[in-house]
């Protein structure tokens, strides 16, 4: 164990996953000049600088991960993301299924997104249900540096493309992060903390905002299991069903939009799967339906805050003795 | 001869190359048969293009990989495809290259280096460099080749992989088959020089414009441009001005055509100059062109009785190959 | 009333609102050739080919909208919108809110997709669900000849950007369509047939699906509410609520895939505003998280069926018994 | 000069140009001091480039229009922007051009004829021939100046944007700044030529690269470039030859900038150049540049003082905005 931020473990992760198979290669535009250190030790071959153009950028990945590379590209901030679609989702996504299984697309994109640095809507979107809509990829947003490392090592050995978002606020949040071979599978969610009255569903920065919400409801006796789900396509369905049908709510937290998001998802899931078990209704808790602003005061406001998920808590235990439910 | 090219394959006898043409030909001939007996799924065809398909793959070798668009039957027979499995794939049965799935558009056929067929306008563009930097980071001394159309040049990724070919360089031969038409809209309306090869220069890129309906122009011109491409490991761009004889696709319309403009294009179809060449020559005569054209049409209805007998996919092939 | 298809509706919405109003343009790939009636009627100004090159045919239509202009930009198949994503998403959704209002975009989207013509996953990719996700946009996808027409003529006079999706299977399907001044709001559902046990949600062709789903549960004495959403966003909640707290069950149905789509925001919608009357799971039906398949076969079992609706709704409210509740 | 030239408003004075340039460079280290302070948003400055905003924003009319990128400070106040509007914004203040929505990277000013900062690479090149489609359709002489980076010049949307301008004749003014650097890659490792001017060729359009350096010559050329413009109702491109003298952003690094590359481009600072000259001709003397100095700083100051004392917006307006 050492303590590193988020993007000190993704930069041990690749120049481990780069040490140990000579296929994987990274580039970006700026990669080669902000990587210096995974230059130095793979050189300019397989750390690379490109033309400021993610549509190639992606499309690139998409090429040599069919043939034989294995590819991380770096798109900078997740609205960028926004020129390489065709890349990732028309051809990366379902290149495989179209040619009936012939291609193996193992590449990772990586962005950026997220609240906290006022960068505003055209560097801050948090888009990742996107990919979670479209076929054929895996998508991941950690919490934690360990799991930032975990996974994207995971992600390098997975066979498929791999959309790796990392929410800016959490870059150099230091934390205790595992040496060496430290993989965290694609598709487990973790369990940050265990309760038994609601369940409080997250990804993400959101997954410390629901910790902290559920101190705040601990304060007031009420006890709640927090969710981190890591992986956001495959979701680990087994573990959201099993904490839900222990404690019959649950709220679903994340600052990307509401509307088709992962809380809807999520929310749809076990309103199908663990109907029986609810006392309550599912509750989301999101960023609001607009673009992230620029200006700090309302970029604060933009982020879901714990009080808002306590409260929300609150509201659904002392429902159910209202409804006599 | 250059020294590179001394080391390349035999190149293909005259009548190899008219014989390749007629069995393009007649499979896309074949498509459109099945459309006038009934609904058939939309193919487009490449009916006018077959000397830029059959030039250029002649010039490659195995190992080379190809990269193409939605009128890429020519390429793939040329290539070596199983017209049976590509009549197959068309038709969604469960013995095309693709099991089905692709339908027309999107057949690839590892096996015989064909990576990709897009549909996306510009999707092998978007691919070619990746695949070319496979080859040039895994060893190997094939060269990736990727055609398409006078529109995808329009497309910003076409900007975005020729600059990122050249930095890298990379060694694809981008083909573009510019045939006057982009659908439904002349070159004309789109851009506004004559030519896409010029525009190489932007990339610091060799380019070469070739008569593409000679066959043996096309051949010539890509068999030096490839060599050029393995030598170097630097892109090239070459330009086949070519034309696409019938409409966009199948059922066919060309109602929006100039009919000057066909008939004009008609008159240089690729078959009948080789073919007339040959007959002039002596080295065909109007009974073996026949007899040629017969096989190849005899070899499409054998692909196409394949391809009717065999099976449709099972239903459960409905959510396999989505993961690896 | 005159009888004509979607793709006839379609074209004498823009004829009219084109001759209402002089800002509105229509253009894309093919648009002069393929609607030579328009242009003729309105010339070469209004009527326009583009060449190939999506980015900035919707770039170039956010540019027209916020500058006095009223374009209509037809990208052809949903798939290529994968190329426009930074002008739809980044410019046209973005650009009014991080200007702080000084901008309006009154512009249109026209797509296609959808299963039936075995054009295979480049041509038909339902992503609906993406723009419904995105800020700043409206989405709309008809089941109706008649709503093609009202739906079209309200996403032109709408001063903000409304993506128009055309189920392809549906285009040439003739249908009544009233004459001239036809509007169908956007942000209203229709209630397509009345029922009292169960809801059936949806959108597009699974309309059509769905009714004849509540053809055969009405055979087995089940009384099916059939919802056509019309509108994606913003939803109709108020005739789901209504419906749903009526009947207490629900099936979503659509052909885009389930996670993070649109059937997952009705449930969770439902889930959260409406569920102490829920009597059953939420359930949806959808086309399955894979690409589009070409082959005929496999298209067919890609779009939800009519068969497979009435069972889960028959299911559900057997379930009732069974569990009693 | 020519007749198109000649109906243009009266070109401005040397010492207009300086004083002008004066205030962008004192803007700039304005927001450098805020740094230095302590937390402050990031900005990318436009120090080293202020020859080519003021030299071609002052060959513009009233009723045209500009769309620009995230480099656009000296744009904006070339154009006559309230430094203290742009500060708040920057600061995200409700007092902000854009209410503190979009923060230093996407300010517009409608106003001002300012359609758009983007932050998006290549977003203003992905707007700007809609701009100009309403300026031809809905009457008017305007034209429209699309700034962007040779970074931009990369994305596919340039290729898309300067084909679709070209042949839909738009008035579209482009003008690449080149300022060697795209964030942190050096402009040599992503395009083979030195220049994106000659690009144009491909879009049938005329071009010129002048040096972004020098004030009057950038003025000159824009002048005319976009008299062309005006007159012929077609596209133009125009490259500034410029440097970047910062990094890509505050806090700034340039770690990774060859030292004697920035030693080389400090000596032709644009406003070192046009004092020396005025200076050389007696136009100007020390103590008067040193006045102009203070001038700008100080009004610098004024707007900081402005922006901080500007409330944040409410944070009801975290929704308002989003549809018209
Ligand atoms: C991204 C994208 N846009 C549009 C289309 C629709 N489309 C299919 S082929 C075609 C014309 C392509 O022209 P060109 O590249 O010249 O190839 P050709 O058909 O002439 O062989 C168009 C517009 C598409 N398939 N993909
Ligand atoms: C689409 C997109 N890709 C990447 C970035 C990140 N980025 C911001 S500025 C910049 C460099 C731009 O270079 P250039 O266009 O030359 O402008 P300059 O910064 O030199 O003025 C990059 C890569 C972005 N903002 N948008
Ligand atoms: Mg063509
Ligand atoms: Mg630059």
């Amino acid at each position: 164990m050492s303590l590193m931020n988020a993007h000190e473990a993704l930069g041990q992760a690749l120049a481990e996953e780069m040490q140990r198979d000579s296929r994987v290669l990274m580039f970006g535009e700026g990669v080669a000049t902000k990587r210096k250190d995974l230059l130095e030790a793979f050189g300019p071959q397989r750390v690379r600088n490109t033309p400021l153009a993610e549509g190639i950028i992606a499309g690139t990945a998409a090429g040599a991960a069919a043939t034989g590379l294995r590819p991380v590209a770096d798109l900078l901030f997740a609205p960028f993301l926004c020129f390489a679609m065709d890349g990732i989702v028309n051809s990366a996504g379902k290149l495989r299924y179209m040619s009936g299984g012939q291609f193996e697309f193992p590449m990772v994109i990586l962005a950026m997104t997220g609240g906290g640095w006022t960068v505003g809507a055209q560097h801050n979107h948090n888009i990742e249900a996107w990919f979670v809509h479209s076929p054929g990829l895996k998508v991941v947003m950690p919490s934690t540096p360990a799991d930032f490392k975990g996974l994207m090592k995971a992600a390098i050995r997975d066979d498929n493309p791999v959309l790796f978002f990392m929410d800016m606020a959490l870059g150099f949040e230091p934390g205790e992060v595992p040496e060496g071979e430290w993989i965290v599978p694609l598709g487990q969610a973790a369990i940050r903390r265990e309760g038994t009255d609601l369940t409080l569903i997250s990804y993400a920065k959101t997954v410390h905002t629901c910790l902290a919400a559920a101190d705040a409801l601990a304060g007031q006796g009420l006890s709640a299991e927090v969710i981190d789900l890591r992986t956001l396509k495959p979701l680990d369905e087994a573990t959201l069903l099993a904490s839900v049908r222990k404690t019959g709510r649950a709220i679903v937290v994340h600052e990307a939009g509401a509307l088709c998001g992962v809380g809807a998802e999520v929310a749809a899931l076990l309103s199908e799967k663990a109907f029986d078990a609810l006392k309550a209704p599912l509750v989301r808790i999101t960023g609001p339906d607009a673009p992230a602003p620029s200006s700090y005061a309302l970029e604060q406001a933009f982020m879901p805050q714990p009080a808002a998920i306590a409260q929300a808590g609150l509201d659904l235990v002392q429902r159910d003795a209202l409804v006599g439910r | 001869m250059s020294p590179a090219m001394s080391s390349a394959s035999p190149a293909p006898s005259r009548l190899d190359l008219l014989a390749a043409m007629l069995r393009i030909r007649a499979y896309e001939e074949r498509i459109v048969a099945f459309h006038d007996e009934g609904p058939f799924p939309h193919v487009c065809t490449s009916v006018g293009q077959e000397a830029a398909a059959v030039g250029v793959v002649s010039a490659l070798r195995p190992d080379d990989q190809i990269l193409t668009n939605h009128r890429s039957a020519g390429h793939l027979l040329a290539r070596g495809a199983d017209p049976g499995r590509l009549l197959a794939e068309v038709m969604g049965r469960s013995t095309g290259y693709c099991k089905g799935k692709s339908g027309t558009l999107h057949i690839s056929a590892k096996e015989l280096g064909v990576i990709l067929t897009s549909t996306i306008v510009g999707g092998e563009l978007s691919l070619a460099p990746g695949v070319a930097l496979s080859r040039s980071m895994l060893g190997g001394e094939g060269i990736v080749v990727c055609f398409f159309g006078d529109g995808a040049a329009c497309e910003g990724i076409f900007h975005e992989s020729l600059n990122l070919a050249s930095v890298w360089n990379l060694p694809v031969l981008y083909v573009c088959e510019n045939n006057q038409w982009q659908a439904f809209v002349h070159r004309k309306e789109t851009m506004t020089g004559d030519h896409v090869g010029p525009w190489a220069a932007a990339y610091g890129m060799d380019h070469l414009t070739v008569d593409g309906n000679d066959v043996e122009a096309v051949l010539e011109a890509a068999t030096c441009a490839a060599a050029q491409v393995r030598q170097t490991r630097r892109p090239f761009l070459l330009e086949a001005s070519t034309y696409r004889q019938r409409g966009h696709m199948e059922p066919h319309d060309q109602s929006y055509v100039d009919p000057a403009e066909i008939e004009a294009w008609l008159a240089k179809d690729p078959i009948d100059r080789l073919s007339a060449r040959l007959l002039d020559a002596g080295e065909l005569t109007p009974q073996g062109l026949e007899a040629l054209r017969l096989q190849a049409r005899e070899a499409m209805n054998a692909a196409a009785a394949f391809a009717q007998a065999s099976p449709f996919p099972d239903p459960s092939e409905l959510t396999t190959d989505v993961y690896a």
